[in-house]
């Protein structure tokens, strides 16, 4: 029985260069990037509760918009503002954004321009990009006394006080919903410290590596919704009506989803019976 | 002086911002700010302790002709250009992170490839790992595979297309054991945090300063 | 259209996307060039990015803007970052002890309300769900009672294992194990997202085969 | 950029106008039934820093209420003429005057914008900003404070008074002296790597207790070593912790500075830099303690790549799964700080982790007792009106200060 051929193969495969596994991965991904199907993603409770968070500002009221992720999670976290965004937007809920990730506002800000085009919205009046001002603890608490006192001026040096859109915002008092787009432990201060010490209403879009860290505060009433990872996006657009990259990159999640399955059934059945037979 | 000067500004410090945070009244409750400032300054001089270590250990490569020698020109290059547009940038545009700056030039087409392009690395390695690491050794390591594949199936379309089991399950098991551990591991370490903050402030832990 | 900027830069973030991902197969030259040139230039990187995004803003600005006790008070901490550079000479490096000293006093400071406050009281309050009755959502309320309860017991360390403790923290280390398989599985995403962000640029903005 | 704010200036002043009407405000006729501000209210903001007031106000009539436009607060000292301090929107009924001086007693007035003019309330009572000694929201804070504080520094007494003190067995610490025996025995070097934060972060802090502890184990045995740091000032402590643990096992001739050195602050130029002295230099064991993000995993499959046996540990759960899943041995959240109690068996250190039992011990009694008591109450009447789930509520409420 010892060298019978079954578990010659079991062994093998135990063995199994881990490139080979690199390498049907890597096709499982490019193949259905390239084909470019995807349909819409029915929406789970976190992300229709961020939807409701969203849809239960009115006209006028202010939004604030966190970027704080960088390029190496844009694309996850992209497709998510964008959709925040045209949610916002389309219900003419005014729009400040800032960020605590100095390097990630450029890629918030192009993203902010293309969906306020959208929608015929001006900048200064329908929309503000406030830009990054360092340490982002020191940031948040002073945002809670006065938000002139650390942001006196927009991204481009305009005071604050010139204009429209930020009239009436003195501090968090004025900011109806915080949406903030994470992937790191930003989300962990914005709740610590602003949602703990101010009272703030805020809700998040994460990557999927975040989002389980965040659904203790989902259940304690922290904040009142949570977008994970590039399905909650799916979710998202699904929710607004208009799908996007979020949606596009789903069946490439699907494929290498089921084959990371694959080779965990794989190679518990490589473990089983050379356990068995050895 | 070499031991008790740091153990006292370590202490003043700490609690200094433990009573700022109770304490809204002057001079207290604008300390927690101003010390944060504080903090970032400090941090940033610290920047030039480590590209001198960086560049002193390469120069040093270079100078013997160690092996990887020119590796480490190609590291001092990519270092001394990147300070150079950098400071181009500001002298000409007012800050190095203007759009049009060459800083940024470097940033969009070389930083950010290489980043994403390590972090994409995970896509591979998770792969790799769960083929060899996820093996029903026993009950508990069994538990971690299946809530493992549970989740896994219940993040993609066809999992809700085999049954709705998946989806629901997925759910439930963020929402109601994953949330649980989280929270359990989080509150002791914690506490485990405010512990060592404590034994930091009173001088009890002082492996930082041997 | 292109500048031809755009088009050497696409080029070259091209180029580096494929020596990292290089290393997958083994380690080689092209993966040993961009690993020298990221540490090199990411370096170079941090260095601009503190001097424009901290020391230049909160030292030098707040210096040269504000008057009386706030423009000299912020030379306590310049002082102190100074101090810092004792390093570089053995005789008065002792000296940097007093920075690291003052850091480390400050994450010592924040760390002790910030997880009580943010994090242990609100998540202890959150675990207060009494059963209301005989529902699904009563049983859910009652195994994530039973989850903190059990992880917490899991990480007492003054007592043996033994015993309702021994009990408690078995039951803790399989929900601990559970939950570490749910945030695998939820992750994956998150990497095969990455994956696709990198393929998309190489088949979009490189290769222009995806529109 | 001098055109710029004239046109932004003007933008504003045009929108005011239309939005307000401000240029052409009028004072609306007496008796005219719009709809206004009323029953004015100000106080001290509570829990500050002086400075502050409070002014809220309620809608006289609320069918009518779309017509107003928006709300000026006016204020001023007694004796003095009203200024206008700001301005919200028609759905709002608060502001937060944050510039009052503390000496000074204010009285505010709101004025109510409509689509025909404006009309002015009553002005409020007179208030004055005060500053605070104690944030009364932070008491139950406080308590927590005082009881963890209070808990740890007993039984740090206790053990200093010579109490005898157990501690469990922490599988992955022992599995330290094992791992740099076996990479003395194969002649390969050790890697340390303690993270990506700086020491303000008490993990990393965690870590270099760690890396005390093996150092001393490396310079006995004379196995070479390697602590590649993100952060200058963990380098520069590392540094000192490795010096000195040569020292203390009388090996400092054999200590080489340049082991302990500084790659980059950024995560994945770190990450790039660390595989490459892994396939490179071989070495037997790797330490992955303190703070991680993404690379955790990155750094564990290339450790387990070349073989060599894998120990982490950090308080990050959402990179817990890669190390459990990833390593040979895994120190678990609190399991990270419990070390340094653990490989020194100082009694100072043992007491503290027996204080932080004693509170982890109280939060289970407490969640319990109070879920069984709010439960009791919802047996006696189902509808939570009982005296008992409502005192748990109230309890449980208490905690957020809320």
């Amino acid at each position: 029985m010892e060298n019978s051929p079954r578990k010659g193969f079991w062994e093998a495969m135990n063995s199994l260069d881990r490139r080979i596994i690199f390498l049907i991965l890597l096709v499982c991904v490019a193949v259905p990037l390239l084909l470019n199907v995807g349909a819409p993603i029915p929406p789970t409770p976190p992300v229709q509760l961020a939807y409701d968070a969203v849809e239960s500002l009115e006209a006028g009221d202010v939004m604030m918009v966190s970027i704080d992720f960088d390029a190496t999670s844009a694309p996850e976290l992209m497709p998510m503002l964008h959709s925040a965004l045209r949610h916002a937007f389309s219900k003419d809920v005014r729009v400040v954004m800032l960020g605590h990730i100095a390097i990630g506002l450029p890629l918030g800000h192009m993203a902010l321009e293309e969906i306020a085009a959208e929608y015929d919205k001006e900048y200064g009046v329908d929309y503000v990009d406030l830009g990054y001002r360092p340490g982002y603890i020191a940031v948040m608490i002073a945002m809670g006394r006065d938000i002139s006192d650390i942001f006196a001026s927009d991204y481009q040096g305009t005071p604050l006080a010139e204009l429209p859109v930020m009239t009436g915002v003195r501090s968090y008092n004025d900011i109806e919903l915080l949406f903030g787009f994470e992937h790191g432990a930003v989300i962990d201060y914005w709740v610590r410290y602003t949602q703990a010490r101010f009272g703030q209403r805020m809700t998040f879009g994460t990557t999927a590596v975040m989002a389980p860290d965040a659904y203790p505060y989902l259940q304690a009433g922290q904040i009142e919704g949570l977008v994970g990872g590039l399905k909650g996006a799916a979710e998202y657009e699904n929710l607004i009506g208009h799908l996007g990259l979020g949606t596009r990159g789903m069946p490439a999640q699907q494929w290498a989803h089921l084959l990371v399955i694959g080779f965990i059934v794989l190679g518990n059945l490589g473990y089983f019976f050379t356990r068995r037979k050895g | 002086m070499k031991r008790s000067v740091p153990l006292i500004i370590t202490f003043l410090t700490g609690f200094f911002l433990v009573v700022a945070f109770f304490v809204p009244h002057e001079p207290f409750g604008e300390l927690e700010q101003r010390l944060l400032v504080w903090f970032a300054i400090v941090s940033g001089f610290t920047m030039l302790l480590g590209i001198d270590n960086l560049i002193r250990s390469h120069a040093r490569r270079i100078a013997r002709t160690n092996t990887g020698w020119g590796h480490s020109i190609v590291l001092l290059m990519g270092l001394v250009v990147t300070v150079v547009v950098g400071v181009i940038g500001f002298s000409r545009l007012g800050s190095p992170f203007h759009i049009h700056s060459p800083f940024m030039f470097v940033y969009t087409h070389v930083i950010v490839p290489l980043q994403g392009t390590m972090f994409a690395l995970l896509a591979f390695f998770i792969a790799s790992a769960s083929y060899r690491a996820f093996r029903a050794r026993n009950t508990v390591a069994t538990l971690l595979l299946i809530s493992a594949l549970i989740v896994m199936l219940g993040r993609i379309p066809i999992g809700a297309a085999i049954s709705d089991f998946f989806p629901a399950a997925q759910e439930w098991i963020m929402d109601v054991p994953q949330l649980a551990a989280k929270r359990g591991i989080q509150i002791g370490a914690a506490l485990g945090a405010v512990s060592m903050s404590l034994r930091i402030i009173l001088g009890i832990e002082r492996s930082y300063l041997s | 259209m292109d500048s031809m900027g755009m088009i050497i830069g696409t080029w070259l973030a091209g180029f580096l996307t494929l020596a990292i991902l290089s290393f997958l197969y083994k380690d080689n030259p092209f993966y040993k060039l961009a690993e020298h040139l990221y540490v090199g230039v990411s370096a170079g990187y941090w260095l601009i990015y503190v001097a424009f995004f901290d020391i230049k803003p909160m030292l030098i600005d707040t210096f040269m803007s504000e008057t009386g006790f706030e423009k000299w008070i912020i030379l306590i901490p310049g002082a102190l970052g100074l101090i810092m550079l004792s390093r570089w000479f053995p005789k008065i490096a002792w000296l940097s002890r007093w920075p690291i000293a003052f850091t480390v006093g400050i994450g010592a400071g924040l760390g002790i309300t910030a997880n009580l406050q943010g994090y242990v009281l609100p998540q202890v309050q959150a675990t207060i769900l009494p059963l209301t009755g005989f529902t699904v959502a009563d049983l859910s309320n009652l195994i994530l009672i039973i989850g903190v309860v059990t992880t917490l017991m899991y990480f007492y360390f003054s007592k043996p294992h033994k015993g309702l403790l021994g009990g408690g923290a078995k039951i803790g280390i399989v929900f601990i194990m559970v939950s570490f398989g749910a945030s695998f599985g939820y992750t994956l995403m998150a990497r095969i997202s990455l994956l696709i962000g990198r393929l998309y640029f190489l088949f979009h903005d490189l290769l222009r085969i995806l529109d | 950029m001098g055109h710029r704010r004239l046109v932004a200036t003007l933008v504003f002043l045009g929108v005011l106008a239309l939005v307000g009407g401000s240029v052409a405000a009028r004072p609306l006729e007496e008796g005219t039934s719009a709809p206004c501000a009323c029953s004015v209210s100000a106080n001290d903001v509570p829990d500050d820093g002086g400075g502050a007031i409070s002014v809220s106000w309620d809608l006289a009539t609320t069918d009518a209420s779309p017509s107003v436009t928006r709300f000026e607060i006016l204020r001023y000292a007694t004796g003095e003429e009203p200024v206008s301090i700001g301005e919200v929107l028609s759905t709002n009924t608060d502001f937060q005057d944050v510039n009052a001086d503390g000496g000074t007693i204010y009285q505010y007035i709101v004025r109510t914008h409509t689509r025909d003019g404006f009309i002015d309330s009553v002005p409020s009572d007179a208030a004055l900003a005060t500053a605070q000694w104690f944030a009364h929201g932070r008491a139950p804070s406080l308590i927590a404070l005082i009881l963890v504080c209070g808990s740890i520094i007993f039984f740090i007494i206790r053990a200093k008074g010579g109490a005898e003190l157990f501690i469990r067995k922490i599988p992955g610490l022992d599995a330290v002296d094992d791992a740099v025996g076996r990479a003395t025995e194969m002649g390969r070097p050790v890697l340390y790597v303690p993270g990506i934060e700086t020491v303000s972060e008490v993990g990393t802090l965690a870590a270099l207790t760690i890396l005390g502890h093996v150092a001393k184990k490396v310079a006995q045995h004379g196995t070479p070593l390697l602590v590649p740091t993100a952060d200058p000032i963990v380098m520069t402590t590392a540094q000192e912790i490795v010096k000195q643990a040569y020292a203390e096992v009388g090996q400092s001739d054999r200590f080489d500075p340049s082991s302990v050195f500084y790659l980059t602050y950024d995560q994945f130029g770190y990450t790039a830099g660390v595989d490459g002295i892994m396939v490179r230099e071989r070495p037997e064991a790797v330490f992955l303690l303190g703070y991680f993000a993404a690379e955790s995993l990155i750094l564990a499959e290339t450790a387990h790549e070349i073989g060599a046996i894998q120990i982490s540990g950090t308080k990050e759960t959402s990179q817990l799964p890669f190390f459990v899943a990833a390593c040979d041995y895994t120190l678990i959240g609190e399991e990270i700080f419990a070390a340094s109690s653990y490989l020194s068996h100082e009694p100072i250190m043992l007491g503290s982790l027996k204080g932080q039992d004693l509170i982890k011990i109280g939060i289970v009694y407490l969640i319990v007792t109070l879920v069984i008591a709010g439960s009791i109450g919802y047996a006696i009447s189902p509808d939570g009106t009982s005296t008992l789930s409502r005192a748990v509520e109230a309890a449980a409420l208490w905690l957020t200060g809320s």
